[in-house]
């Protein structure tokens, strides 16, 4: 078995649920012979031909449009956003219709239908290339919203995605599309949505991310276990509807809670996870609950993007301050 | 210069605002008394109906409502045209073309009652919901199309919208896209002369919407949407084109709105009387009943038939729709997913606790 | 000087700040003739003629652009979003460029525009037209987001959000449009922006709240004091950036703190103000933060819409759990 | 049926892929020699600059980047007849227009560097920054545009987008509009045939994308987007109109992507060589320098010195780009908003001492 890339593990999970499946339909600019700017479907149109990976004119709100037209219809269509900075003249569609269609119709119509798009800062890119917008969508009720941290993450929930009888957002996390490789066996078990994964179980504070972010707050962890510190590290993976139960859990054991984000902080999920530790876990609380963002600003041009983005040192210090804390 | 394409818009009237025929060559169809004697009867169901809904509204017992008055030969003529495999996705002022495909009155009336209930369509199941946000059910019609088209099959996907609604970036995205696919989607544009109290001329530089349709290289027809002929022989074609490989049809339906937006509108504020009374003399109810009585076809005896027989079949509706009752609290919760997430099954509870006090 | 509601404070704004300065032209679907379907704009047509009340094609994203355009060569547009249900085909001009453009071109070019909206529940309205979704946008870096709560403020706010340099989202509670009066002096004088407001001060409990929701606190808080237990209300008022001084001082001196909102609660306003409590006020609390909210469902047609919004039986219940937290 | 409207789109050309006039008539400014020759040094100055910032990114030195290749007429025939009043709404591959336009090599490289800088212009300083987000500069374009008549401005603004642009909304709204308000606005679609690797067909249905223009009421005229003259004189015509009232033009200029799509992309994935190769007969500047050469005024001492003297003056750009240095922290907060809120003041302080760590 050999070890794959995150990547790799989108292209595996999204071919083995083609063959399983043949409703599932790949979508959107740039999918088809090219194989997606990234990669992530490359190919697939030779293998499953034009009419399930599909090359579509370039229009975002009309790739939502058409994937909820052809959801309705029953097919599971899985459809690109080149990058989560042009999901925007989607969001109408997502919003207004994909979030809402089995609500309205009182089940009679129902959207199994994935939107696919890489996010996130650090590679370098161009401006509107970098953001991290997942708040927007995990704030929208009727909406998954799904962040793989890891190849195998990638595959468990890509199935579990494409599967799930409702929209599904899949936040795919750019920056580590490519920096680590797991031995992933394509074996076609789902993982479950709406549950954390607990990374590294620790006794003194948790640990809580996402996405690329996981990979700085696992270095943290331990660095923190070097200098005695024993870190619980929770991906939450699926970011809308959180699995709160687990982090809850964790916080009672440790009594300190820190989030990590690539985010802005203000109106993020970070917020909304302190916000449920607070009104739930607070009798357990032994520090403030903490957040380690991206800062409350535009997201720079490539230069500064590395001053934007938290880094190890930066949850070390948050980390440490909440072990102080008195 | 040289020139490298050129284009031409037609437009199709059979009837004039008189019910005289303009041409002697009225499609085959028109001979058929009977066909055009049922298509009378839509009509002035669709207005009886209408009139009624209002005066729900008016009376406290149902939300706002958009009325068709005016516009009811567009409705009935492409929905005279469907068939049951075929899928509508109607935009709020489809009310002739759901009726058409089967939505019943009860079912239009909890939706704009105010209940979900109304979108769960008893008969038209794979038709979509009333959508209000403008335009964006054009790319729904689209999507439908492309699965109907990957699977083979030979149904056509009708949707409707204003002609406001095409100053929309999802209007022209949808027919841009069927243009390319060649998808058997009809894209019938009510022209009815206002977007609320906007006139058409802030809508479009254009002489006729139908050309919009050369920007995707699709066919465009401009109809006189106020003759039922004209606009079922128009729908007829364009459907059968759609089921049958043909493509996308983009028919501008001009009419008038002889009513209000909606009811929470007052459109005397904007418009001139005479404007309204100018659009009374070409309306299509009364256009078709001169028509029939003209071929003898249509009486006074036959109107307080067809009258009684509505005010019969409308009352039930509206008997069942006040029947019906308010859903429970837990209905917020029911269909939000297949499997509702743990977190909200909490404020599921809470909400029952909450409705039961 | 007679007592004017809520919708009618924002038209004196306009209008008065339309014969202050030449530049501020608004623009909207059915703005002019009309007056918008809710009046707000009623008569400006007649007194600034059509080339600054101006009647635009029915497209959200066009009108946003066109005031990004027309704020560019140094115009004040304001511009009215018919409801927030269909401000979605603009935000990917709002977040792409208006909230950034000062940012990417180094304060180089600017943006003094304000997109208003009417939004919230309440009205017995069709389908989309009674969403409450201020915190997508209050969580964009770039723009700032208003939300008036009452005739006053909504002058003082309004004059303030076209004065102000840089893109305001202004969001107007049409349930309130008309249920209260305040006597308005047209003094042309502005409330500050990122301030709250302390409408009621108290020592037990402080309850936090912004626009329509803030006539239920309001009223809770009335019966609370029957009660015996003193309320502070703070209407938040600038929803971003939130003046979180003034609520974390009050905290600090209530020990309680509890948030009352209309939108669902996962990922809203709430949860962000309840984030920087647990980070910055922690120490000062005696209960948990409560939060009193929408539920995580979408909006229901009207006929249920009473049993989705916050009550003030639910406002009590929660302020007396929190009271009563040991 | 009844003709209710029907349109004609014109092309132009003026030289032929080999230099060679196609007619007798060139316009009038054709046989200024020193116009034609300064353009044809435009066209190189676009194509050894690109070359050079291909090379920095390769090197590491830079970002990615959008090339012009094969399109350097299109950028530089518009630019070349804009005044310093009128107003350009760049694409990213607009590199040739706003050069031409004022910005510097130097912002040029700053932007794609991934610094702020490059898109505070020194001299076009009304002129947008690059945008990235496919075609929603159009409705910014007509945004100036309206502030512009609205204050009886007589100035022209320019707006380019690539042919896969023309499937978004936002296209079809601006010119919409533009058409509704008769805005100065000139829309020029570069057709270079290619959306990274997604081909023109899969973006239109249509024969043409001037045609596009008939869907907004305005006019709409394709160009051969490789004969610089072509290009210039259409662009001149439309920009003169857009200043004076005549409303709103949009130009298909026909071109082909020699490049990449950028520097991330690899065209060979998807495109065959020999369709590169026809695209390489086709191109402009050597069309252009054939059509100076059969008129005597260009030799190959003029292009070695030409060569020279731009390789001098790029040296010079790329140099002071390299010695730019990077922005503090506090860069990212400082236009964020006119005054900075108290919350992220703090934020900017951490910063700064991080930045400084
Ligand atoms: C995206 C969106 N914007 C605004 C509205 C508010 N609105 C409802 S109907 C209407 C006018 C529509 O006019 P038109 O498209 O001509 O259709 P008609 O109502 O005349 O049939 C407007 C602006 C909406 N429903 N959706
Ligand atoms: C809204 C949006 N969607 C997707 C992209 C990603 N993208 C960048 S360039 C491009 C292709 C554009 O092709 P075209 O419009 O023909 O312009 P060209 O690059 O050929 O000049 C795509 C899909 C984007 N920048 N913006
Ligand atoms: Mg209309
Ligand atoms: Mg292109």
């Amino acid at each position: 078995m050999p070890a794959i890339t995150l990547i790799e593990a989108v292209t595996m999970a999204l071919e083995h649920e083609m063959k399983q499946d043949e409703e599932v339909v790949l979508l959107g600019e740039d999918v088809g012979v090219n194989g997606g700017v990234f990669r992530a479907t490359a190919g697939l149109q030779d293998k499953f031909g034009k009419d399930r990976v599909i090359d579509t004119p370039l229009a975002e709100s009309m790739i939502a449009g058409l994937a909820i037209g052809m959801a309705a219809q029953g097919m599971k269509p899985v459809a690109e956003i080149q990058f989560m900075g042009f999901i925007f003249p989607a969001v109408d569609q997502l919003f207004c219709h994909g979030a809402r269609m089995r609500h309205r119709t009182r089940g009679r119509i129902t959207l199994p239908m994935v939107i696919r798009a890489p996010f996130g800062g650090g590679i370098h890119a161009p401006e509107h290339h970098s953001e991290s917008t997942e708040a927007l969508f995990a704030h929208i009720p009727g909406l998954k919203v799904v962040v793989p941290s890891n190849p195998s993450r990638a595959y468990g929930l890509m199935l579990a995605a494409i599967r799930d009888p409702d929209p599904v957002i899949f936040l795919e996390p750019k920056r580590v599309y490519r920096i680590v490789k797991h031995e992933v066996e394509d074996n076609g078990e789902a993982y479950p949505l709406e549950a954390c994964f607990v990374d590294r179980e620790g006794t003194d504070i948790t640990l809580i991310s996402w996405g690329a972010m996981m990979h700085e707050t696992l270095q943290a962890a331990d660095k923190l276990a070097e200098g005695g510190i024993s870190a619980e590290v929770i991906d939450v993976a699926t970011v809308s509807p959180i699995d709160m139960d687990t982090i809850l859990e964790s916080v009672a054991k440790t009594g300190r809670a820190m989030i990590v984000q690539e985010a802005p902080k203000s109106g993020a999920l970070g917020s909304e996870i302190a916000a449920e530790i607070a009104e739930k876990g607070l009798m357990h609380l032994l520090a403030p609950i903490g957040r380690v963002s991206g800062y409350d600003t535009v997201m720079p041009y490539y230069k500064l993007e590395k001053q934007y983005l938290p880094t190890v040192d930066r949850i070390l210090e948050e980390a440490r301050n909440l072990m102080e804390y008195q | 210069m040289t020139t490298v394409a050129s284009f031409e818009i037609k437009h199709r009237q059979f009837l004039d605002a008189n019910g005289k025929p303009v041409s002697k060559k009225l499609p085959d169809f028109a001979k058929d008394t009977e066909l055009l004697r049922s298509l009378y009867a839509d009509m002035m169901r669709l207005r009886v109906f209408d009139a009624k809904a209002y005066a729900l509204q008016r009376t406290g017992n149902m939300g706002t409502y958009p009325a068709s008055l005016g516009q009811e030969a567009i409705g009935i003529g492409y929905g005279s045209v469907m068939t049951k495999e075929d899928v509508l996705i109607p935009y709020y002022r489809s009310t002739g073309g759901l009726l058409k495909h089967g939505v019943t009155m009860e079912e239009i009336l909890l939706y704009w009652g105010g209940n979900e209930a109304g979108s769960d369509y008893s008969v038209a199941r794979e038709d979509f919901p009333i959508c209000v946000p403008i335009a964006n059910q054009c790319l729904h019609a689209t999507g439908v199309a492309t699965a109907i088209k990957m699977r083979g099959q030979k149904r056509a996907v009708v949707t409707e919208i204003g002609e406001g609604g095409t100053s929309e970036g999802d209007f022209y995205e949808g027919i841009n896209v069927a243009g390319i696919w060649n998808l058997g989607v009809v894209f019938v544009i009510n022209n009815n002369k206002w977007a609320i109290s906007v006139p058409s001329e802030i809508q479009t530089a254009c002489d006729t919407y139908a050309q919009k349709a050369i920007s995707a290289g699709i066919e465009g027809i401009q109809v006189d949407g106020n003759d039922i002929i004209a606009m079922r022989e128009v729908s007829d074609y364009a459907l059968d084109k759609a089921r049958n490989g043909g493509g996308a049809t983009l028919i501008e339906a001009v009419s008038y709105r002889l009513c209000d937006h909606t009811t929470a509108d007052d459109a005397s504020r904007y418009r001139d009387k005479e404007e309204v009374e100018k659009g009374w003399q070409e309306e299509p109810v009364l256009r078709l009943r001169k028509y029939l009585e003209s071929q003898k076809a249509w009486s006074d005896k036959d109107e307080d038939k067809l009258k009684e027989e509505l005010a019969a079949e409308i009352e039930q509706a509206v008997e069942n729709y006040r029947n019906t009752p308010v859903p429970p609290p837990e209905a917020m919760f029911d269909n939000l997913y297949a499997e509702l997430p743990d977190s909200v099954r909490q404020q599921r509870q809470a909400a029952i606790k909450r409705g039961a006090q």
